[in-house]
């Protein structure tokens, strides 16, 4: 434990001082990284090569080369990519005011939260019926979908990102005469950054982890679509290509999302 | 023992304000009735044991704070909230650490409206003031406490405002800065006619800066003594070594020093 | 879905729009990529959008909410027309797909007394395990039934979690390959008698009452596509594999483990009463289940004279 | 906007001077939440009685009071409550020492992340049939799917928060001769408990939410199987029963958090 | 100009310390080049303008930052962590905001072992040496500025630390309380045995508590001066207005005013 710590101190102290040296931490997580999905690849391989019911990763290769190629791959990742990042702007967009209200307004807070926690509890799935007769079967009902689950996380995220903030940075800007629109924009947005940011990816896990309740909305293509669709006729490969293109197009925003906190939070001391 | 002045063009005055804590349960007084009128234009310092209620008084004037009971009045408006024209330094600091140096000076300024290039220059101004000069693009994180507290004294002096409410604004300095800033400070106070409650711990710096001392005492906080400067002003590096300020600072140090027996 | 230009001679009027439901599996979506296929769609004055859903009970309630036209369903969703919520416009087909299946050693339905029975609730799998069970004198309560979605049974059956299943091909192939001894315990054809497993096209009941042309026009498209489904059923998988991006084995399981019949079948179906007696087994099957309380005659939601008078 | 402000600056003062005037404002909060559901109520009585296909008000209250008397609702809650429970329970418990390796240990990051990232955009529908592979059909599955939606959204805000970590208090630990085990329980957990409880509460929505997928998997009962086998049946009261009762449920629930972090944070200058 | 004094029995040595901040892509040189020596028992003040790099390199000797380049040695072993034989005070007090003074002054306490009852007597001990007796239950939230400042520095004496770097201490603190404090600094400094690095503002306070006075400068942040301080201790209040004690003060005073032209 003492010499990680120490290994820790040394890296900072590094990172701080030699910028030309900063790049050798990252490569090793990008190491780290590599390593792990190795070890999981392998762990994957050897499941299913022991008789458990999973295509092995070569089969799962070859289904995801064939709908590449034909470009069923990229029309699906295409429409949920499309749904998913609109579903999860709208919901972010919409959360970060509304958890703001909450969070400084006791009488907005009085309001909205019972409905946001009574709805966040609520499963995408059940919501679908309720979409469908709101929004029709076009595109409307399933970013809907999607924007619910993104808003949820967010909202909270941003409402006790208000709520723990510092009242001597607030009571600075009130006293440089900063009114409250003012403190909303300028002090308690990137004083919540942090918290915003956990709620976005956690609202972006949300989202992506809808995608399939919401792709169950007559859906003429999209990723989720086709899982379901491969699960009629139970074709395992093909589940797992959607499984897998989600599971990297999420890691791919995430990793958007890290690099925008990076930009965004390098005010922070942080570890 | 409570020392009362009234002032018929007082800018600021506190009335019988009382200020009470809830501390684990118990109530706690940190101010018990504290009564003073400051005159427009005139400079206070104020004197006194650690945890006395100088801040505690100093939130109430900024308006960040109601007292328990009694009130404050700024040019005669019972304080309800902070106001423009009020400027406040606080003990802590409190800089925008998303913001870097230039970016917190500019912060009062672009709330007051000012466009991108007035409020560059002004910012400059008051930072090259404290000498920040180097440091305009840097963020809070990466100043020492000594530049931290200037940036936040070129925040509050960037917007300009009439009272200057300064609570151990030189307390992290060097002694050569802080007679830089006290220089400064004086400078500015007479040339535009401000009004000027400032907090400290060092009766030298009280003594030399103000029109009068406020000496508090605490448990409950309150008023023990105010000391009138007779000192005339510019003050200068000579009458710190007179005879007549080390008479003062020895009253204000008795003050201090012998409340507490 | 078809482009609306390029009109044929006998449709030089607007095209009537349709929006019609399906699912992509073969029974659901080889009519619908023959009429592609062969342009039937436009031949009768007809554009049609064709979005695609994953299972009965959510088209008929986009039917309800007149978000869709025409939908397809399963027999296992027969019970919604009969409770009023949409038209059934014609037979599709009869399933001949479902099975009782065990693990090995279990021989006969009266083996499957306290053992666990995975169903997909309110489907066709789960009206053949009723059947059988009450063929051998039993009831639902008489084994220990787990209901779960049928992917899940796969799973469930494959790694021997569950002793029998109520399921259907080509998911049954799927669970052979890993258990290659499961013994089948019932299938359709043993019911032939009591009851059929009837899919079918569904109307919107209010699309059916304002556009009674354009419900001739669609009718009279399908009963085209449909002879030509019996007579091509090769070429047929071909097109609705390429359609609906699916294996064609795959499709071939599922055609075989279907009855289709011509228009000119189902019409002599139709006047006969057959079909309304399929659609009354299946109403008394959906009471005794709970599922309805009281039933819609079923000459009240079966647009026989329609489909027939479409073939005029 | 300058009279709110000033409202708030005399509530806090108000709050902290005077205790015994410290309900009132609590009060006054639990009025708004009930002017708030009253509006929500109305609001669907209005629509259902529009003529859209949902179930009035007093339609599903008679549903519910049917379940409640013939006991149906009440043995589904109690078996989707302890399913929630232990599957949020469990999730939360390994959440945080798994956040805290990954905010503090490079290695741990490098290696946790990427499946922490993949595993958290798969639809927790995509999840059953493997669940049911590894656990078989009893509760372990159920709970299993559960907890992994309480892990995934717990875990990101536990790293969060031990990334956002103000620097100084670890370093005034380390000085202290604490070691990296007392610093994680010492320090680390305690500044980061409002990260946490953002992620226990966007957890225990994930939790609930999941609760229809996971009673996919099986269940003989519970409010997810319940309203999964009304949706067969189109019976929208018996949905909105149990919407109405995870909801319910789900604020509780929330509300018990919340009264936990007032508790674990009154160390903070808030709001 | 670097001044170097090399002890045969340093406890504390700095050789040749470089350390460099990353300033928005340029680089910063926080400290050039520093040596020094601190024997056994000592006493050090380091005084020197704001941002010449005084925390700076007590964060190095507290093992919390690492030199660029040089290395700093306690005890003869490089520094490469904190350890428990050096206690650090530092410049922004560093409570734990969720506990109350004094389970923040309990917290090395409990780290180093002891049971409750050890704890919570030798934790009282402390919290009445700095006079926050009755705020024994409060949290940090409810003190003042000094009062936090104290309360950081009773959890640092707590764990009874050989080695004591303190980082502007007292500079929150009303002259009395500073005083009181200072005196009880120097009385188990030299009780104890104790080796004290001190930074401060206050020349005189510098003077007053140390064996020898560093003075630093900034740009880089250097060694100045090392002014040996020939005062015998006990220091008494008289030593204070004796003239050597003058001559030393106006030799730092000097040091740190005429450096920066
Ligand atoms: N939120 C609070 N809850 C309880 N007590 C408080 C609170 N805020 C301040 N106090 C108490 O009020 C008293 C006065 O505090 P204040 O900050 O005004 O002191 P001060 O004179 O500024 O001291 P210092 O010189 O140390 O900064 C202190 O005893 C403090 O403990
Ligand atoms: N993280 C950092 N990034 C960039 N520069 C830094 C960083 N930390 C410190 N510095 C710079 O190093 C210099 C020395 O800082 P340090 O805090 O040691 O000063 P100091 O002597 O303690 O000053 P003060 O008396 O004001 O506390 C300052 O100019 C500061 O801006
Ligand atoms: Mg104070
Ligand atoms: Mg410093």
């Amino acid at each position: 434990m003492v010499a990680v710590t120490d290994a820790t101190v040394r890296q900072t102290a590094a990172q701080r001082s030699t910028p030309q040296k900063g790049r050798s931490p990252r490569r090793r997580m990008l190491v780290l990284n590599l390593v792990s999905v190795a070890i999981g690849i392998l762990l994957w391989w050897a499941l299913s090569a022991s008789g458990l019911r999973l295509p092995s990763p070569a089969e799962v290769a070859v289904r995801g080369w064939e709908l590449l190629v034909d470009g069923t791959l990229l029309s699906d990742t295409a429409a949920s990519l499309t749904r998913v990042l609109i579903g999860f702007a709208l919901g972010t967009l919409v959360a970060i005011p509304v958890g703001f209200l909450m969070g400084w307004y006791a009488w907005a807070r009085g309001l909205i939260e019972p409905w946001v926690q009574f709805f966040r509890t609520i499963p995408p799935l059940a919501m679908i019926p309720l979409a469908l007769v709101l929004l029709g079967i076009g595109e409307e009902p399933k970013i809907f979908v999607i924007f619910l689950a993104a808003f949820f996380a967010c909202v909270i995220s941003t409402f006790q990102g208000v709520v723990n903030m510092d009242r001597t940075l607030i009571n600075a800007a009130r006293v440089l005469g900063t009114k409250d629109a003012g403190i909303f924009l300028r002090v308690v947005v990137p004083a919540s950054v942090p918290f915003i940011l956990v709620g976005m990816r956690v609202g972006l896990g949300a989202a992506w982890a809808t995608l399939v309740a919401a792709e169950l909305i007559a859906a003429q293509a999209g990723l989720g679509y086709r899982m379901q669709n491969a699960q009629l006729y139970y074709d395992l490969p093909t589940i797992f290509v959607g499984l897998i293109t989600i599971g990297i197009l999420g890691l791919l925003m995430d990793r958007v999302l890290l690099f925008a906190e990076h930009k965004l939070t390098g005010w922070q001391e942080r570890r | 023992m409570t020392a009362t002045t009234q002032l018929a063009d007082a800018r600021i005055s506190v009335r019988h304000v009382r200020k009470t804590f809830d501390l684990k349960g118990e109530e706690f007084v940190a101010l018990g009735d504290v009564s003073l009128d400051v005159a427009d234009n005139e400079f206070v310092t104020v004197v006194g044991p650690s945890g006395c209620g100088k801040s505690t008084l100093m939130n109430i004037l900024a308006g960040l704070d109601m007292p328990s009971s009694g009130e404050a009045l700024v040019d005669g408006d019972a304080v309800t909230g902070p106001g423009p024209e009020r400027g406040v330094i606080f003990q802590q600091y409190a800089l925008f650490p998303w913001l870097t140096v230039r970016k917190n000076v500019e912060f009062g300024l672009k709330t007051a409206g000012l466009n991108a290039k007035d409020r560059r220059e002004k910012a400059e101004h008051f930072i090259d003031m404290v000498g920040l000069g180097q440091f305009a693009d840097a963020l809070p994180k990466m100043l020492s406490g000594g530049m931290k507290q200037r940036c936040a004294i070129a925040r509050a002096y960037a917007v300009n405002p009439s009272i200057l409410l300064m609570d151990e604004p030189f307390g992290a300095l060097d002694a050569l800065t802080r007679v830089k800033l006290q220089e400064q400070l004086l400078d500015t106070w007479s040339r535009d006619k401000r009004t000027v409650v400032f907090i400290t711990h060092d009766v030298d710096e009280a003594v030399y800066l103000a029109n009068r001392v406020v000496v508090m005492a605490a448990r409950p906080g309150r008023i023990f003594e105010i000391v009138d400067v007779d000192l005339p002003y510019p003050r200068t590096e000579e009458m710190r070594l007179s005879p007549e300020f080390a008479a003062l600072r020895n009253r204000v140090w008795n003050a201090v020093y012998h409340q507490n027996p | 879905a078809t482009s609306a230009s390029g009109g044929s001679a006998d449709a030089p009027e607007a095209l009537e729009h349709v929006r019609f439901g399906y699912i992509a599996d073969f029974n659901g979506a080889s009519l619908l990529a023959i009429a592609d296929d062969q342009d039937l769609w436009e031949k009768h004055g007809i554009e049609v959008e064709t979005p695609v859903f994953t299972n009965g009970p959510l088209q008929i309630q986009a039917l309800g909410t007149n978000d869709l036209d025409f939908g397809y369903i399963g027999p296992g969703a027969m019970w919604l027309p009969a409770s009023g919520q949409a038209k059934v416009a014609a037979i599709n087909s009869l399933g001949n797909a479902d099975r009782v299946i065990a693990q090995a050693g279990i021989t006969s339905i009266e083996d499957l007394k306290g053992k666990k029975v995975a169903v997909p609730e309110g489907t066709s799998g789960d009206m053949i395990l009723t059947m059988a069970l009450r063929s051998a004198g039993m009831t639902i309560d008489d084994v220990e039934k787990v209901a779960m979605d049928p992917a899940t049974i796969v799973a469930a059956f494959s790694s021997k979690q569950v002793d029998a299943a109520g399921i259907w091909y080509p998911l049954i192939d799927t669970i052979q390959e890993q258990v290659p001894d499961l013994e089948i315990l019932a299938e359709n054809e043993d019911f032939i008698d009591d009851v059929a497993f009837p899919s079918a096209f569904v109307a919107s009941p209010s699309f059916v009452e304002e556009n009674p042309e354009a419900t001739t026009k669609v009718l009279a498209v399908l009963r085209e596509a449909m002879d030509y489904r019996v007579e091509n059923l090769d070429e047929v998988i071909e097109l609705t594999s390429k359609m609906l991006k699916i294996d064609a084995a795959a499709l071939e399981v599922e055609a075989e483990n279907a009855k289709y019949m011509t228009a000119a079948e189902v019409d002599a179906l139709t006047e006969d009463g057959t079909v309304v007696t399929w659609l009354t087994a299946l109403n008394e099957y959906f009471t005794t289940a709970g599922k309805l309380t009281e039933p819609t005659d079923p000459t009240e939601y079966y647009l026989g004279d329609q489909f027939v008078e479409a073939g005029e």
